[in-house]
């Protein structure tokens, strides 16, 4: 079983890296960028779960763990 | 590299080994072909970076002996005594190619590899310093290199909790395509607790411990990709990967670990891996290992002998127990969550036997193996070009016709200029130990529990190396002798990296003789022998090699910590002192290089006794306690070295006012670097006694001015505010990378 | 008093903080293990700086697992002294002790160096400054951008839980210059710059060192 | 127009913050995880291009600035 999690910074959370990058984006020429916002990919395997028991597993791992929600939110998709 | 791989002569090519070497080869292992994991081993063992083969012959002129000399080259990092029971284990490494490549993993596995250099003797690291050069401040790739290899440090030895205390930061376009990082470490460890890599006791276990290994770094060199086959550039990073995290936790448990007596022999798995260890650790014992790479830790399925014995994962050691006592040692370092198994023991035989999956897969002796190996006189030629770069006819200079902003341009140069946009980044503070942080001639670190501390720094005028390669070298061994005075310590001893471009080149070669010979003469007068050191070659791309680079790190000891000193003006009305003399030499000056644009002439002459007589007298002077301030002339001459004296990096500032009466040029005296000058400043009613000990001892010795104001005025040629220069100097380092 | 000092795998400031509670303040003091949940009977939890856990994933949030910090917070909610410095401070927020959350640096480069901040005396961490004192600490960190949201802000101020505010220059893009807060009792702190480091003389000042002084007066 | 970018470790890059993850998810019981390996989710807002110009920018992107394509590979997808 395959789970990705995807944890993003909250609306209204300042993003300075994600200005970092916007801002030497635009060095690059790249000016049609008008915003850039960074956050977490994280890849997990699984074993000996069911689909079901991965989904519940992994939204307690986000909550637990993966992601702080006073700033952060998360999403995830489990696959086989 | 699978085992079956058939050893073709275009193979061995491609390690890099020469058809003598090849045939050298052969004859060692008793007239057979070597297997392909046999030849990775040999391939890497007489490359180059293990085997010394083109520079040994000049290592041995080297001074390397002392009555304070523990442990001199030879071993993982040098060691000197400190008196109180206590001794200093310090080295100095490069890691230029690979933080050329990836910057900010490059420069952090330099700093984890020269950590593991010093704790795998038993020390505590109290200390980092590094040397860094890049090319030009506008060369394109120039702000990325920065910005990486200083973040790289940074991390590392910010997460390992060593302060960074000091190093130095060079800009010359002549490392546009090689940028260069050498990493210095020291550590304190105590007389009878020194620990070295010996593979000593028959039927001892051979441990493992660390990090699982992986494909890192095999061969990241030497290797054309298309020799592993398959061509997938995924499975086999060039680059590794520092874990800081995993290597703190590896120190903490190694100096637990030692603390027992169950530990025989020990050290770290640098350049080579698991291959060099376990060469290095039997061959200094006269031992055999018989080992089984089933039992080594892996990160990934399917690795091969090969791939196992040549990785360069990070992180890892090797140690060899007492038979019976390995289970505590594994213990300890399980507490800490490491990796940690009996992979070998330890045989009579002198042979490296190595099997997996019960068959053997390599079979090689090991004192023929090392005794064996290449030693080269290579060919040595004067370049024709030396003696053309060295002419230099002053009356064709025009001086300045405005002093002060030949100054502030002067000032602001990245060369000249404060380096707290690095040191910064760098934890300067944990272990609460650091008595004076960067920014001041030498760092000087106390130690707890003692009166004592160590005074450190690294330096080299490579400009001057390449303008004169013997006397650019002893210079820089005057010149940290001379920034560990500045501070109140008594010089000790030298670890140096040895920068060079290809060493079959004769003029390449010459310059590494001259530099050897240079830092020899330096270091015998000093009384400062060299106890550990790196070389790097082939520091060059397409036909230009980086000026010679002899790096040098020396450490020194304050016996009474209260007799330190930092370079700046402390207060109001006190008198600014000058020892020794100016004179007219601009050869191979920054001055020369940023206004008139020449890189030419002699570097400045170097008189060994009065500089001799300068160190007995400022360390006369601090030990009375009257010194308030000591700061060596270098870079950028008398007048930048009194604008440092003026200025520290946090805003504060004091002025102060100098009349010089010398009869040379005004841009030489202002701008000249001119060895053997230390600017002293103490208060008015010492000021006889200061200048009385100076002359005792041979040394000139002038009142020049006075601190106080917030300008810097040198007689009617320079006037100027501190606050306009400040930001000049203050910004200079970061304007190069935003 | 009795301090413990909690050792995670990282902490790298554990022998400093060890430090000046003993040798300088002369108190008596322990080593507590990440693994251990036996907080050895100590008055006051010293959460020390360093990198807990590689500081991998966000800084703290590994370390808020481990078995010492549930003991730390049942020690905590019962009214136990806790002060976390820099890393400490960092596993404080993500553990629920203190509210908020520590960030990257706006600068997105780690610093070191000294800067003031300016002293609320009201606390049992603060007692021996002088009401608005303006003081000299170092810091050294990579996220230490303090954040929180507004109804948390209101409530930080009208509590006079803002121990520590930037005076002048805020280095790291802190929130309100908060440089370390308490929580509603006043038995838990979190700083970011590090009193350990500015104890003692031969280390350039003692502006640190009434942080310890403070808490250990409060002990008849 | 939306750029999502996923950048990771190449395969055989030690994963030092994966490995610590998977470690603390051991010991929160969470047993069933057998790799954890951690990357970047960048989020980019481009205007006035057209989808494949989108997508020609944001590889040079990649390239470029967001990947660090010595140790790191990077996929994208991009949206209207
Ligand atoms: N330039 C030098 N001056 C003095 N000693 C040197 C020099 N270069 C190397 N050495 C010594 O040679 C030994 C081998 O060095 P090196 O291969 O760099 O160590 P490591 O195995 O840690 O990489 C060390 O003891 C080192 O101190
Ligand atoms: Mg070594």
């Amino acid at each position: 079983m395959n789970a990705k999690v995807y944890v993003t910074l909250k609306t209204g959370v300042l993003d300075s890296q994600g200005k970092a990058v916007k801002h030497s984006l635009e060095t690059l020429n790249f000016k049609e960028v008008t915003d850039v916002r960074i956050g977490k990919f994280i890849e997990l395997k699984l074993e000996g779960v069911t689909k079901s028991e991965a989904e519940k597993h992994v939204k307690a791992m986000c909550e637990k763990l993966l992601a702080n929600t006073v700033i952060e939110s998360y999403k995830f998709e489990v696959s086989e | 590299m699978d085992q079956n791989t058939k050893v073709t002569p275009e193979i061995v090519k491609k390690h890099g080994l020469s058809e003598q070497e090849y045939e050298r080869l052969k004859k060692a292992l008793g007239d057979r072909e070597p297997n392909i994991t046999e030849l990775g081993i040999f391939s890497v063992m007489w490359s180059e970076h293990c085997s010394y083969k083109s520079s040994k012959v000049h290592l041995k002129k080297l001074p390397t002996t002392g009555p304070h000399v523990v442990q001199g080259p030879g071993e993982n990092a040098g060691i000197v005594d400190i008196g109180d029971g206590l001794c200093v284990a310090f080295k100095m490494e490069s890691h230029n190619h690979p933080s050329f490549i990836e910057p900010f993993q490059g420069a952090a596995t330099g700093v984890g590899g020269i950590l593991r250099d010093v704790f795998t003797m038993g020390a505590r690291p109290i200390a980092n310093l590094n040397s860094i050069r890049f090319g030009s401040p506008d060369n394109a790739k120039t702000p990325y290199l920065l910005k990486g290899v200083v973040a790289g440090i940074a991390h590392y030895g910010n997460c390992m909790g060593i302060p960074t205390v000091g190093g130095e930061v060079v800009f010359d376009e002549c490392y546009n395509g090689n940028n260069l990082v050498n990493a210095f470490t020291a550590g304190i460890v105590k007389k009878g607790d020194i620990f070295k890599g010996f593979a000593s006791g028959v039927g001892n276990p051979v441990i493992y411990i660390g990090s699982k290994t992986g494909r890192d770094g095999i061969h990241g060199a030497t290797m054309a990709s298309d020799v592993f086959g398959g061509g997938n550039e995924e499975r086999r990073p060039t680059v590794q990967v520092g874990d800081p995290f995993t290597e703190k936790l590896l120190l903490e448990a190694c100096l637990e670990a030692m603390k027992s007596d169950a530990i025989v022999g020990i050290q770290d798995m640098g350049a080579a891996g698991l291959t060099s260890s376990s060469f290095e650790m039997a061959s200094r014992a006269g031992t055999g290992i018989d080992m089984d790479l089933d039992k080594v830790p892996l990160r990934e399925t399917g690795m091969t002998p090969y791939e196992i014995m040549l990785s360069e994962s990070q992180e890892r050691m090797l140690a060899v127990t007492h038979v019976g006592r390995e289970k505590e040692i594994i213990d300890i370092f399980k507490k800490w969550d490491l990796d940690a198994e009996v992979v070998g023991i330890v045989t009579d035989d002198g042979i490296m036997r190595v099997r997996q999956k019960g068959k053997v897969v390599c079979e090689l002796p090991i004192a023929p193996l090392v005794h064996a190996a290449p030693v080269y006189e290579r060919p040595i030629k004067k370049p024709g070009w030396q003696d053309k770069v060295q002419k230099l006819d002053l009356k064709k200079i025009a001086e300045p016709k405005n002093y002060n902003d030949t100054f502030k341009k002067l000032i602001g140069s990245p060369n000249l200029a404060c380096k707290s946009w690095v040191y910064r980044q760098y934890d300067h503070m944990v272990g609460t130990d650091t008595v004076v942080l960067p920014g001041s001639d030498a760092a000087v670190m106390r130690i707890k529990g003692t009166n004592k501390a160590v005074a450190l720094t690294v330096d080299c005028n490579s400009r001057w190396c390449y303008l004169d390669p013997y006397w650019g070298s002893a210079h820089a061994i005057a010149e940290n002798a001379r920034n560990l005075v500045a501070s109140g310590a008594r010089p000790l001893a030298v670890t140096d990296c040895l920068n060079f471009g290809n060493p079959e080149r004769a003029e390449i070669m010459w310059q590494f003789e001259q530099s050897c010979l240079g830092m020899s003469e330096g270091c015998k007068q000093f009384g400062t022998p060299i106890v550990s050191g790196n070389v790097s070659f082939y520091n060059e791309t397409g036909k230009d090699a980086i000026y010679p680079t002899p790096a040098v790190g020396m450490v020194g000891v304050i016996d009474d910590i209260s007799k330190h000193t930092t370079q700046f003006f402390k207060d109001t009305g006190d008198v600014v002192i000058l020892l020794g003399v100016n004179t007219n030499e601009l050869g191979g000056s920054e001055y020369l290089k940023q206004i008139h644009n020449k890189i030419a002439g002699n570097p400045p002459h170097l008189d060994f006794e009065r500089e001799k007589s300068l160190h007995k007298a400022v360390l006369a002077a601090i030990g009375r306690g009257i010194v308030k301030s000591a700061h060596d002339i270098s870079d950028g001459g008398l007048a930048v070295a009194l604008a440092e004296c003026c200025m520290q990096d946090n805003c504060k500032m004091i002025g102060a006012e100098v009349k010089l009466e010398d009869d040379v040029r005004s841009d030489a005296l202002l701008f000249s670097e001119a060895p053997s000058r230390i600017i002293l400043s103490c208060s008015g009613k010492d000021a006889d006694l200061l200048l009385t000990i100076a002359k005792s001892f041979g040394c000139p010795a002038n009142i020049i001015g006075s601190v106080g104001g917030d300008k810097l005025k040198i007689g009617d040629l320079i006037d100027v505010g501190l606050k306009d220069i400040y930001g000049l100097w203050s910004e200079s380092i970061k304007k190069i990378v935003s | 008093m009795k301090f413990g000092i909690v050792v995670f795998p990282g902490s790298n400031c554990d022998r400093d903080s060890f430090h000046v509670p003993t040798k300088v303040c002369g108190q008596e003091a322990v080593y507590l293990w990440h693994k251990d949940a036996d907080l050895k009977g100590v008055d006051c939890v010293i959460l020390p700086g360093g990198f807990s856990y590689g500081d991998y994933l966000r800084c703290g949030a590994i370390a808020k697992q481990s078995p010492v910090m549930k003991s730390v917070i049942e020690h905590a909610k019962s009214g136990g002294y806790v002060i976390g410095i820099c890393n400490g401070f960092q596993v404080l927020t993500e553990s629920g002790l203190l509210p908020g959350v520590l960030m990257r640096n706006t600068s997105l480069t780690f610093i070191c160096k000294y800067i003031q901040v300016k002293v609320n005396n009201k606390t049992p961490w603060t007692n021996k400054y002088d009401a608005g004192e303006v003081i000299t600490l170092p810091i050294a960190h990579n996220e230490g951008n303090y954040f929180c949201d507004e109804v948390t802000l209101r409530r930080l101020e009208s509590n006079g839980q803002i121990a520590f505010k930037y005076h002048g220059e805020n280095p790291n893009g802190a929130l309100a210059d908060i440089a370390g807060i308490t929580n509603e009792k006043g038995n838990v702190l979190g700083l970011m710059p590090h009193p350990e480091r500015i104890s003692e003389l031969i280390l350039g000042g003692t502006d640190g060192l009434r942080v310890f002084e403070s808490i250990i007066s409060t002990k008849k």
